[in-house]
């Protein structure tokens, strides 16, 4: 989690060079629940995401290097430079792919899970949505499928208020989401998104619930994007969310509460902590290094051809 | 093939399932109705039973998510068979078809192909209307990462399905409701018919007749018509309508000097303008006439026989056309036609005169 | 409801002559909720519909004569024969018009109820959908449109058990929309769509709620399709349903129990009912004969022109 | 117009909502984040305040369901403005757009017409990627019933926008990214710029380039370098993409005898093979030389900048292309555009230098 943080830090820090030329939607503030659901699931469950994606891609395994390169846009990247930091993907840690058409993904997990379903495999697909996009509707209808076949289906939902810089309150009616879920006959929790212990707790018992056999869930985390909703930078002065509001969450930090609590049981000292940091911080480094060396695609890989499998 | 075996082409397609079914334990086949007793009129009757409900499946009334989820399926190494209807029907996933499909391959750097075949029936005639009869074959040609075949006669329908079904990429195969009952030689073997080729199904050396689907069928029995006033039309039937093949219409068009490209969907933006646009950016001093088509107006489909009869192109506007371009009278045409009792037998808004509605 | 019947018999008798040469589907056993819902409408508010349209066109009051006429494929139809069965519009009645696509019609019947917010108008925007139809991702998006506006829409479902010919269980999880509709915030109902009296009675409760501008509503009916999916005959033989399956529901004749209701409060005689059972013939038996009387569109008619609106 | 009032496309754009919204009580606008801080590119900034909450609308990500919604406020007498911060995201609407918006007028007998517009932001460089880039013109213009305008100059981009909302059909009207900030005289008044007219936006006798949105600006700026080597280009700025001004197209070719069409979308099935076809169908005799196009190569949008500097049609292609098809070598094109210093100083993947990301 903490790795996360610092790799996303490091991106606030070098995108002013502009030479991370694609969008980028950073999870900062959300890391808990990448995280806490990552920890619960096997290397053989499969997760995918949307446009807001580093997190879930990095707590999953993916390769950190491939995915600074992929940032920005080198033929070492994990789509060759072909994708930017809206399409990751790293199949060897069962990342399955993440785009930024919102909803665009929820399916196709669904249909991960109807193919395992299929070939008798057990494995758990996870889909990472914002709140926002249960607005549309393909939600429903995956979410119609995955009950109706009892696929092994975890939807996760992170609520963070916004959707671009539209509150909930212009987008849906004052009614939970899991309400909705549990209507469709889904297992269901929620969780504070800030405390990444409970997210991992929540997550297994939904895991255990998909394994078993009885059906998908669909667990909800109440987080908090601290950056623009698009770029590196702040975005309260917008006006769209007020300062105070944003202050209070960031009070929450899921980093530094999970630091605090492992300082306290004793799992960790202030001396790991530092040692982690600086490790974490070598491999930051290391992996934008290889990136900005690493060489654009050649031209010809500029080539029709390779719109098509052969 | 040694012997006649002669079957339609909803036959033919059901027969295509059923092989590669057979033959490849990841295909299955999705769709509304799929497994019903009618199976898609008549395209896959019988294969749940065969197959087993976890190779065939009906689906909600959910298209863009069902279409997602073929897609994820087709990414865990399945080849899925999804299969509509109707093309309209097919509108509500052009979010999964277009932004998802066609580009997963490309966008995620090559490692993953989606082996995705979704078959679109095209309605056509019996008041169907505006929402129930769209040939928009063009709309997919137009975005890279899907193939789109169109056959016309039962053996390709078999062969183009079950090349669809074995390409890794996703390809979009439009049965047009009409070659449903198109009768023709099948064999029965399983075989590919290779996408990306079209075929001559009929040699002629006055005018280049570029068509596909119901449109190549047409085509050919106005060739059949205009042999009889001495005018040899040479037919392409494209079957695949992308990749188009450019160099077979080439080659025909290099011989006879004279185009028509007659298609089943609408005029403006349809598949004949990038067929005319392909041959005169590259072959202009061949063509000794201008080059011309024949396409739907640009307006909705009706309902009524009393309009449709006037919207569909026909045998009988090729036949002019096809005189017009290469400077014949086409005054003999109206003879000919009335000559051909076959012709007048059957309403023109039925596939053949035992259709009896209602869809 | 008789009357919706009797055309729709006539069509019956009719359709094999191949002159009415369109897709038709049937209301016939389904009489009750049209007739029901539109007996508790004020003629202000609107209607629309799907793909089997005949029974809420006219318990709406459309006008028989163009309906029929559509169907016949000729200019007097209601869409000047452009449509066909599957397209039915009468302003005059608020029949603001059916169509085909599963799903089509909802939003649309959204922006009515929206559009009379805009303009502070009060009518109910009534949509007639089957339960196949919610299946689609639109009803998720229109419902959560219409119920974060509070906007006049009466969402009524018709579950005959079958979409085409898929029974439920291959469609939809074993748990009632009411229940997801109920999620969403709407205000909920269900019935049995072979009383008319109560699809009434029903229908005037959700319209009260949705008049005082305390939000959507949905209701559900129980009925049954007698005849095929599509087209003029009985289909049992086909074998997706069972004959016994099939008789249970014919029992429950909707037309039937309120004529019997009716004899029994005294409400009717069966003289009366004999009167008006030859009224509706003669006035069926006109509207088919003009139709058949009335001109196909002329050549004309057909031009790219009328496409657009000038 | 008589003083010069510079602004750019966005604020062109803006200035048409504002006014449009002030004269016609019937007119409101919705999409995600329209009324948000940043306003849609600005585009929509201050109007929520300025027209109030029931003029002005934020909505769900439901773009099916939201067209729907605006399809039944447009038949119900109001004007309905819907916006998507990109095209891409409109293809979750087609079947509203297809089935219902395009053919509503028509399939119920002309009673009913649908006055929607609705505003599609095509991405463009800063490594959009193929989600977030689409240039789908074609598609839309393929389809009877719709209107497809797509502006180049902030005069036009305002009074096409206006004259889109006055119409009484639905109007797609798409917004190239990089026309936002292009600089232009706009008139202060209410003004409509006619639906279904191109412009001449450079006259010239040698070559007919016909073009339009962005890229009807980088013709421009090609028939300028161009003019420099004495290549006289005419550049046709085509505005509407459906109704296509084929006369105004045919009356250049008739005057140049030579034509190339540039176009933002895909090759195959584009507007500039329709273009071509529409041309060479009834006028081949006046073309010199085959007409050639210019459009992207038939791939997804990659986003490295690696790649996408060769993925998109540049100026210099423009001037070779425009050489070659006279018969002028194109060797003198690489001087020209050495000695322009302000082409290099611009990366090829931002509008311009002030741009800094992300979006
Ligand atoms: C189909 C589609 N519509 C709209 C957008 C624009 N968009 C990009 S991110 C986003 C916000 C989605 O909100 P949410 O799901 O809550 O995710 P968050 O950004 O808050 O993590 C939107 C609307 C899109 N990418 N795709
Ligand atoms: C988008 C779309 N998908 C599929 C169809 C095919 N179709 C026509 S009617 C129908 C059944 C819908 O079932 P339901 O809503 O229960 O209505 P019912 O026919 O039972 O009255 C289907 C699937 C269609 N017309 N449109
Ligand atoms: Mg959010
Ligand atoms: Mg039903």
């Amino acid at each position: 989690m903490l790795r996360i943080r610092m790799v996303e830090e490091k991106i606030v820090e070098l995108y002013p060079e502009q030479q991370m030329r694609c969008p980028v939607h950073l999870s900062i503030g959300q890391e808990g629940v990448a995280a806490g659901v990552c920890e619960a699931l096997d290397t053989k469950d499969t997760v995918m995401s949307g446009h807001r994606a580093h997190a879930h891609y990095l707590a999953k395994g993916g390769n950190l290097k491939k995915m600074i390169a992929e940032i920005y846009g080198r033929e070492t990247g994990c789509c060759l430079g072909r994708g930017g930091s809206m399409h990751l993907i790293d199949l060897d840690a069962n990342f399955k792919g993440s785009t930024p058409i919102v909803g665009g993904t929820i399916p196709v997990a669904v249909g991960l899970a109807w193919a395992a379903h299929m070939k008798k495999e057990k494995q758990v697909s996870v889909i990472f949505l914002g709140e926002g996009t249960t607005e549309e509707g393909v939600w429903h209808e995956s979410v119609t499928f995955a009950v109706l076949h009892k696929l092994r289906v975890l939807f996760v939902c992170e609520n963070n208020l916004y959707s671009v810089y539209t509150p909930l309150n212009e987008r849906q009616p004052d009614r939970p989401r899991t309400g909705i879920a549990k209507a469709h006959g889904l297992y269901v929790d929620h969780g504070d998104g800030n405390k990444a212990l409970e997210v991992y707790e929540k997550t297994q018992n939904a895991v255990t619930h998909i394994r078993s056999g009885k059906g998908p869930a669909f667990i909800e985390f109440d987080t908090y994007r601290w950056r623009e909703h698009c770029g590196p930078n702040f975005d309260n002065a917008l006006g769209y969310r007020s300062e105070e509001e944003f202050l209070a969450w960031q009070k929450k930090d899921p980093v530094a509460q999970l630091e605090k609590q492992a300082l306290k049981s004793g799992s960790l000292t202030q001396k790991t902590i530092v040692s982690i940091r600086s490790q974490i911080e070598q491999e930051v480094t290391d992996a934008f290094t290889f990136a900005k060396k690493s060489p654009y695609p050649k031209k010809g890989a500029l080539n029709p051809k390779f719109s098509y499998a052969s | 093939m040694p012997r006649k075996r002669i079957i339609n082409g909803a036959q033919a397609i059901r027969e295509a399932l059923d092989q590669s079914l057979a033959k490849d334990p990841r295909v299955f086949v999705v769709g509304e109705g799929v497994p019903d007793p009618k199976g898609v009129f008549g395209t896959s009757i019988g294969l749940r039973e065969k197959y087993g409900k976890n190779r065939v499946w009906d689906m909600p009334v959910a298209e863009n998510g069902m279409t997602g989820a073929c897609i994820g399926a087709a990414i865990s190494g399945m080849r899925p068979v999804l299969v509509h209807q109707r093309l309209d029907f097919a509108l509500l996933s052009l979010d999964q078809i277009i932004n998802n499909a066609a580009k997963w391959f490309y966008m995620f750097g090559g490692q993953q192909s989606v082996p995705l075949v979704i078959r679109m029936v095209i309605g056509h005639g019996w008041g169907q209307g505006a929402q129930h009869s769209q040939n928009l074959q063009a709309l997919f040609a137009h975005i890279p990462g899907l193939k789109v075949v169109m056959p016309s006669q039962p053996q390709d329908a078999k062969g183009l399905l079950i090349a669809a079904i074995a390409d890794p990429n996703p390809v979009i195969y439009l049965e047009h409701r009409w070659i449903h009952s198109a009768q023709g030689n099948v064999s029965k073997k399983y075989f590919t018919t290779e996408i990306g080729k079209a075929a001559i199904t009929k040699r002629g050396s006055d005018v280049t007749i570029v068509s596909s689907s119901y449109m190549a069928l047409e085509a050919l029995r106005a060739a059949q018509l205009l042999a009889k006033i001495n005018v040899d039309a040479e037919v392409v039937d494209l079957r695949t309508i992308s990749p188009l093949d450019t160099p077979a219409i080439t080659r025909s068009v290099k011989k006879t000097g004279h185009l028509l490209v007659v298609d089943s969907g609408w005029t403006n933006g349809g598949i004949a303008g990038e067929i005319i646009a392909r041959v005169v950016e590259k072959h202009m001093d061949v063509l000794k006439k201008p080059p011309a088509r024949i396409a739907l107006p640009d307006m909705p489909a009706p309902s009524s026989p009393g309009l449709t009869k006037f919207y569909y192109p026909n045998i009988e506007m090729i036949m002019r056309k096809a005189c017009n371009i290469i400077g014949k009278d086409p005054v003999v045409v109206a003879k000919v036609l009335a000559e051909d009792t076959s012709l007048s037998a059957t309403p023109h808004d039925v596939p053949n005169s035992s259709y009896m509605g209602p869809f």
